[in-house]
């Protein structure tokens, strides 16, 4: 049995799947991203490993992506965040034609080829406060858990929008909302909306229409899953485990490297 | 005992002062604005209570900072600009040119020898800069706001930042980390890339001496000495430096019970007062 | 205690009035040509060249206009994203993005409230961007373009090749207005447009000049906005011509019986740069509480420079439209004759300060304002102030910002009154 | 030819002042004259006696601080850095400047550069706009003459057509060579790398032409001559890096990302001309017939008769490129407004793009590379 692992270091967190030579994935792991990439990928593998049950010399391949691709030494290969989210999303809804993956520090819109491969993409301008991290550091600033927001976004009656589209700013608006004593529901959700209708635009520049597969970290937060469904006309697909959707295209990647070149060795005389 | 209390509700922390009639500060609070400013108006005027200053003592409330319109004592509001300014004339009457460096903008104001508001700038449009920075830049490092001021100082080699802009500095200095470099040069740094964005700010009102440092990142030595080394001349930076733009509304709000005592000055019927909007 | 400047209110005079109708009836003309097939043509609105389409009874229409009454209406986000959506950076002018996203989404053309024009005429007077916002217009609604190159104002006055240049491009400009419409050039119609656009920048610089009153009857920076349209778009008609001889009028009136647009006049300021159209009442209100009237504006001059003695002159006709495009409209002079222009205003208008709103969009106002602002404060110590946001992106425009900048000054301001009535130190320090 | 590269690099990380002191020591007496992007005539400057030096901006050479005060931060880079290098002093030793009709912010620049560098000669270019009314070429010409009597005037001394001739000789040779190597280049794109293409027609923008053609025709002949592995990738051409300069970083970035650059427009003002401009007669009337009708295309010239939209499509095709990467600088309000009719036109033509935004202060790249890597394996493993 052989087993590949897709390491994806985001600059939020490490996440790491293993599958096994029939695509299946055995185990996941995720740990914060710090200083030290190799570290956190080790901590992030272990974890992987663990859920897998099989030792770390069990990896026969391992495909690095993500910001921190390169930082790993033990890599066999590194594959950038886009082709890896393309062809995991793909991997889990065969028929998709668009990918939304909404990470700490970026959102990608991504529109799909046959067999999951990347037509076109388009990742959000600088100074855009349309990312994960975002959102983060308005949950600190109100004093809630991150887990909590999505739910918490629902009971918002009166949702204040944020117009500004630099993260520094948007969260002076907060702040002002805060000031003007504004619920925490209704900001919260507020900030989900225009979150969305920022993913709604960059989605329709790479031609956007239909359904949407959606990927990334921000995908576990239901207020935000529920604001995408309110402004998106398709479906919006949420796999089980969006945060590890890129490690896994990167694991399936990995194999398809993996395969051929375990094939060159059995055929040499 | 008459006693005017001036509050300053900051994005992040709420401060307040009450000053006796013979402009000596009696009580000082400090807490965190939380996620309510109303109540965070309240529970300030509540310390000050708490300090021994009887409600009914005190003549006079100003309001100032991004909260100031939700602090139900207050009587009066009055910018934080211009309290900086007259709290830094108090603490340093030698004081020129205020640097207010906050977490929502950056303040380089002029004063004159009265202490008056002659010029002022702040961050422009694009908000990268301000002390906001340096909170994301030690939640990367996982460091706290308090620490990386003393590690920046022990960096020799500072790294070069992309940019001072609060999106980006995770990836930035995630990047810098990749290539191993040291967190003290990495601190360094970010302090000297905010140093220079704040000095660009300081030249646009002028660098006249004395030159007092207020606002909560005061407090960070390692910004300090950032300043200093651009500007070169020792800042005035004191631990009171975060009660600043409270003292200075507290001096404006002494104005008001004074001008009520001798009518004959009639300026208070000039200070600025807005009907509750 | 009392509460400083009287609550905002809306100035609601004739001059409102008169102006909103007049342009309303241009407005129905334009949708009424996108339904019967009138030639028209697009146009922008700096040093602009008028009177040569009326003289072909060709029907102008602005593009900025319809950009900015998206943006007053606040409608202009939509299409701000529309255009963004096919490729437009953020950092694109917003007027472009509004006007083409309004175009891509059927505003223009049969169904739309706009026609479709049947030349596109780019006076290139200043703005770069102009060139672009054309050759789009052009490519998308495939409408033939005519170049009217004029020479930036780069010396005292325009040297005689660059006149000679402008000249020969107004005369292909006539032929193709004659080709387009069939009918032929007629000098005289020409001198009797011109007539009228003379006595509507007459009465304009009339208005102006009253400002150097205290209280000034109006706001030349907010107020002016009314008389923009006028003077810009329908310049060279009777009906743009009579309105401003009322608006004269009305002012002389006010300025008679000592009436001013605020209740109390407490500071006079000149204003640099365009207003945030999105949220211009919100704006215009944060200078009102302080009892802050603009007595002169330099966006208000963006079309033509009329207060410092330049008309159209019937009598030397394509020659005073050369000479207007050429030198008589703020676009294209440098930013650094605009110094001179404000400082003119400031000393002749009596203001006590000044006011840069720094447009993101429009890089011809804002790139080097701090220059400007240094000048000021420095070379002239003039109080200045400088603020920041849009003319048309919403997105840009952060109140809780604006205020805390607008009041600081103006409390600042207030304290060096203060001062100078009361020597004897601080306010109330007895 | 490695020698000649190095040279070159040198010359890369030297602001405007240091290149002057490098050829002044060659050529006692000289002065400098800076031109900003992106073209004014070059020859006229050199027939006065004058290194003509590209004004780009000061890269990541120099920190702003004295520029951030007079331009807001939705400003270019490259507007600041040259802002920063005239308040800093740094164009000490130069007799001016000369700016040109590109964008509002070059106006702009020339206005507030002037008014702070008063005993500089400051001068601002109108490039016509319209190439085809009766009067364009007259007054292009005319535009030209303004221009030398105006720098005759404050040099004190005469510039003869004479002598603008044999510039124009000079210069001639030293663009035909560098068209050479961009051709030999679009055939074999690793005979040499697009950061050495780069260093190299820099440094002809900061050396004195007749030293800098021996240069040239020793890498000529030797791109000419060199036989190289071919190694795979998806040959692209460079749009919208016409003014500020891209980091060499970045140009690395893109190859090492898995592209093939065929062709680019960085510094395309210094190699403007399709052909030899004619040397005999009228030397000014030569220099604005060949600006009117014989020069590439770029985002900030109008040519009614010639789209851009057309030049790009045909650029790829004699460069046989199968994509177009739009490079721009971030603010760059002509080439942002362009990639609109770009995108639209090679949306229909099938042509597959990517655009990404750059700083010439830029160190880090890795959200470039992310995208020029995903663009390479989008495209390669059909």
């Amino acid at each position: 049995m052989a087993y590949v692992a897709g390491i994806d270091l985001g600059a939020g967190a490490t996440k790491t799947v293993i599958i096994d030579d029939e695509a299946v994935v055995r185990g996941r792991g995720m740990a914060r991203t710090r200083a030290d990439f190799e570290a956190v990928a080790g901590r992030s593998l272990d974890a992987a490993c663990e859920e897998a049950g099989i030792e770390l010399d069990e990896i026969d391949y391992v495909a690095s992506t993500g910001l921190g691709r390169y930082s790993l030494a033990s890599r066999d290969i590194q594959i950038t965040d886009l082709t890896c989210g393309a062809r995991g999303a793909h991997a889990l809804f065969p028929e998709s034609q668009f990918v939304l993956d909404m990470g700490a520090q970026c959102t990608r819109a991504i529109a799909l080829r046959d067999g999951g491969k990347v037509k076109t993409f388009r990742t959000n301008e600088k100074c855009a406060a349309g990312s994960g991290g975002f959102l983060e550091r308005i949950c600190r600033y109100l004093e809630v858990q991150l887990d909590q927001i999505g739910d918490l976004s629902l009971e918002a009656k009166n949702p204040q929008p944020i117009s500004s589209v630099c993260a520094v700013l948007a969260e002076s608006e907060i702040i002002n909302h805060v000031s003007e004593g504004k619920t925490v529901a209704d900001i919260i959700c507020g900030a989900h909306e225009s979150l969305a209708a920022r993913a709604l635009s960059q989605l329709r520049m790479v031609g956007f229409s239909g359904a949407v597969v959606f990927i990334g970290g921000v995908a576990l937060q239901q207020g935000m899953v529920v604001a995408c469904r309110n402004q998106f006309s398709g479906e919006i697909q949420v796999p089980e485990h969006p945060a590890h959707v890129v490690a896994y295209g990167a694991a399936i990647l990995g194999l398809q490297r993996f395969e051929k070149r375990a094939w060159a060795c059995i055929s040499r005389p | 005992m008459e006693y005017a209390v001036g509050i300053d509700v900051g994005s992040t922390q709420t401060k307040a002062v009450a000053l006796d009639t013979a402009r000596a500060i009696v009580a000082r609070v400090l807490i965190d604005s939380g996620a309510n400013v109303v109540r965070a108006g309240k529970r300030a005027m509540d310390e000050i209570q708490n300090a021994g200053i009887a409600r009914e003592d005190i003549r006079f409330v100003v309001g100032t900072g991004y909260g100031r319109y939700k602090i139900e004592a207050g009587d009066t509001q009055v910018t934080e600009i211009s309290c900086h300014a007259r709290g830094a004339h108090m603490l340093f009457p030698g004081t020129r040119t205020v640097i207010d460096m906050g977490g929502q903008d950056t303040k380089a104001i002029k004063i004159s020898a009265e202490g008056d508001v002659i010029d002022f700038c702040m961050n422009d449009k694009c908000a990268a800069g301000t002390g906001r920075f340096l909170t994301g830049a030690a939640e990367v490092l996982g460091l706290t706001l308090d620490e990386i001021g003393e590690i920046s100082l022990r960096g020799t080699k500072p790294v070069r930042l992309t940019s001072v802009c609060t999106v980006f500095v995770e990836s930035d200095i995630l990047s810098h980390l990749a290539q191993n470099k040291g967190v003290e040069d990495i601190l360094a740094g970010v302090h000297e890339a905010i140093a220079t964005r704040t000095i660009g700010l300081v030249r646009r009102v002028g660098m006249d001496p004395e030159i007092t440092f207020t606002g909560g990142v005061a407090r960070n030595i390692g910004m300090v000495r950032a300043l200093e080394a651009k500007l070169h001349v020792t800042l005035n930076a004191s631990p009171e430096a975060q009660y600043c733009g409270a003292l200075g509304a507290a001096l404006y709000a002494m104005d008001h019970v004074m001008a009520e005592k001798h009518p004959s000055a009639g300026v208070s019927a000039e200070l600025p007062v807005w009907v509750d909007e | 205690m009392t509460t400083t400047a009287a609550p905002a209110r809306d100035y609601r005079g004739r001059v409102h009035t008169l102006s909103r109708d007049i342009m309303t009836d241009w407005m129905a003309q334009l949708k009424e040509a996108t339904r019967t097939p009138t030639p028209s043509a697009y146009l922008m609105i700096s040093g602009n060249c008028v009177e040569i389409l009326r003289c072909f009874d060709i029907l102008p229409v602005f593009p900025e206009i319809n950009a900015l009454q998206l943006a007053i209406r606040k409608n202009s986000l939509p299409y701000i994203l529309k255009s963004e959506e096919i490729g437009y950076a953020s950092d694109n002018c917003a007027y472009v993005k509004a006007d083409v996203g309004f175009t891509l989404c059927g505003g223009v053309g049969e169904n739309g409230t706009i026609p479709k024009p049947s030349l596109i005429v780019c006076n290139f007077v200043g703005c770069n961007v102009y060139i672009k916002w054309f050759e789009h217009c052009a490519s998308m609604m495939n409408v033939p373009m005519v170049m009217l190159d004029i020479p930036f104002l780069r010396e005292e006055k325009p040297s005689k090749e660059d006149i000679k240049y402008v000249m020969c491009q107004l005369h292909e400009l006539i032929g193709a207005c004659e080709k387009l419409t069939g009918k032929k050039f007629d000098i005289d119609r020409l001198r009797e447009i011109l007539g009228y656009s003379a006595r509507a920048e007459r009465g304009w610089a009339r208005a102006k000049e009253l400002c150097k009153n205290r209280p000034a009857p109006f706001d030349a920076y907010f107020d002016s906005i009314n008389m923009m349209g006028p003077i810009n778009a329908l310049r060279g008609t009777k009906e743009a011509a009579e309105f401003f001889d009322a608006a004269a009028a009305d002012y002389e009136q006010m300025v008679e019986d000592g009436v001013g647009v605020l209740e109390e006049e407490r500071f006079r300021t000149v204003v640099e740069g365009p207003p945030p159209y999105p949220y211009y009442r919100n704006f215009r209100n944060l200078f009102e509480r302080w009892g802050a009237v603009a007595v002169q504006s330099t966006y208000s001059t963006v079309g033509g420079l009329w207060e410092f003695g330049f008309f159209h002159d019937p009598e030397r006709p394509l020659e005073s439209i050369a000479e207007q495009m050429l030198v008589h409209n703020l676009c294209n002079r440098s930013i650094v004759d605009r110094y001179k222009q404000i400082r003119r205003y400031i000393e002749d208008w009596n203001a006590d300060a000044l006011i840069i709103h720094s447009i993101k969009s429009c890089r011809l106002f804002s790139a080097g304002q701090g220059d400007m602002r240094e000048y000021f404060t420095r070379e002239l110590n003039v109080p200045t102030l400088m603020v920041e946001s849009d003319l048309e992106d919403p997105r840009y425009y952060a109140e809780a910002q604006m205020k805390n900048r607008i009041d600081a000054f103006f409390e600042s301001l207030q304290y060096k009154r203060l001062r100078a009535g009361n020597e004897t130190g601080k306010p109330a320090t007895v | 030819m490695q020698k000649i590269l190095q040279e070159c690099r040198e010359l890369l990380d030297l602001l405007p002042g240091g290149a002057l002191a490098r050829a002044i020591e060659k050529h006692p007496g000289i002065g400098g004259f800076a031109v900003f992007p992106i073209y004014a005539p070059v020859e006229v400057i050199h027939a006065a006696g004058l290194l003509p030096v590209g004004l780009f901006g000061a890269g990541n050479k120099i920190e702003l601080s004295f520029a951030e005060v007079r331009f807001q931060s939705f400003i270019c880079s490259i507007a600041k850095s040259t802002l920063e290098l005239f308040l800093r002093g740094e164009m000490k030793g130069f007799q001016g400047a000369v700016f040109s009709s590109i964008c509002d912010v070059a106006r702009n620049l020339s206005s507030v550069v002037k008014r702070n560098a008063p005993d500089m000669y400051i001068e601002y270019l109108h490039l016509p706009q319209n190439m085809y009314s009766a009067q364009s070429a007259p007054y292009a010409r005319a535009e030209f003459e303004r221009f030398r009597t105006n720098l005759s005037n404050h040099l004190d001394r005469p510039i003869t057509d004479e002598a603008i001739k044999r510039s124009l000789q000079l210069y001639n040779r030293v663009r035909g060579l560098i068209r050479a190597i961009y051709a030999r280049r679009k055939e074999q794109p690793s005979v040499l790398s697009a950061a050495d293409l780069n260093a190299l027609v820099y440094a002809g923008t900061r050396m004195m032409p007749e030293d800098f053609l021996p240069m040239l025709e020793t890498v000529c002949e030797q791109v000419e001559a060199a036989e190289v592995h071919e190694r795979d990738g998806v040959r692209v051409v460079i749009e919208g890096a016409f003014c500020e300069l891209p980091p060499v970083g970045l140009l690395e970035v893109i190859e090492a990302g898995g592209c093939l650059v065929q062709d680019d427009d960085t510094m395309i003002g210094w190699r403007l001309f399709a052909d030899d401009i004619s040397a005999d007669g009228d030397p000014l009337a030569a220099l604005s017939n060949a600006y009117l009708r014989d020069s590439a295309y770029t985002s900030v010239r109008h040519d009614r008769d010639r789209p851009r939209t057309e030049g790009l499509l045909q650029r790829m095709k004699e460069a046989g490129a199968e994509a177009v990467l739009f490079a721009s600088a971030k603010f760059c309000e002509p080439a942002l407004l362009d990639y609109v009719l770009f995108r639209q036109k090679l949306e229909e033509a099938g042509v597959p793009h990517l655009k990404i935004e750059f700083e010439e202060k830029m160190w880090t790249f890795e959200s470039a590379r992310t995208e020029v890597e995903t663009f390479a394996e989008s495209m390669l493993f059909e």
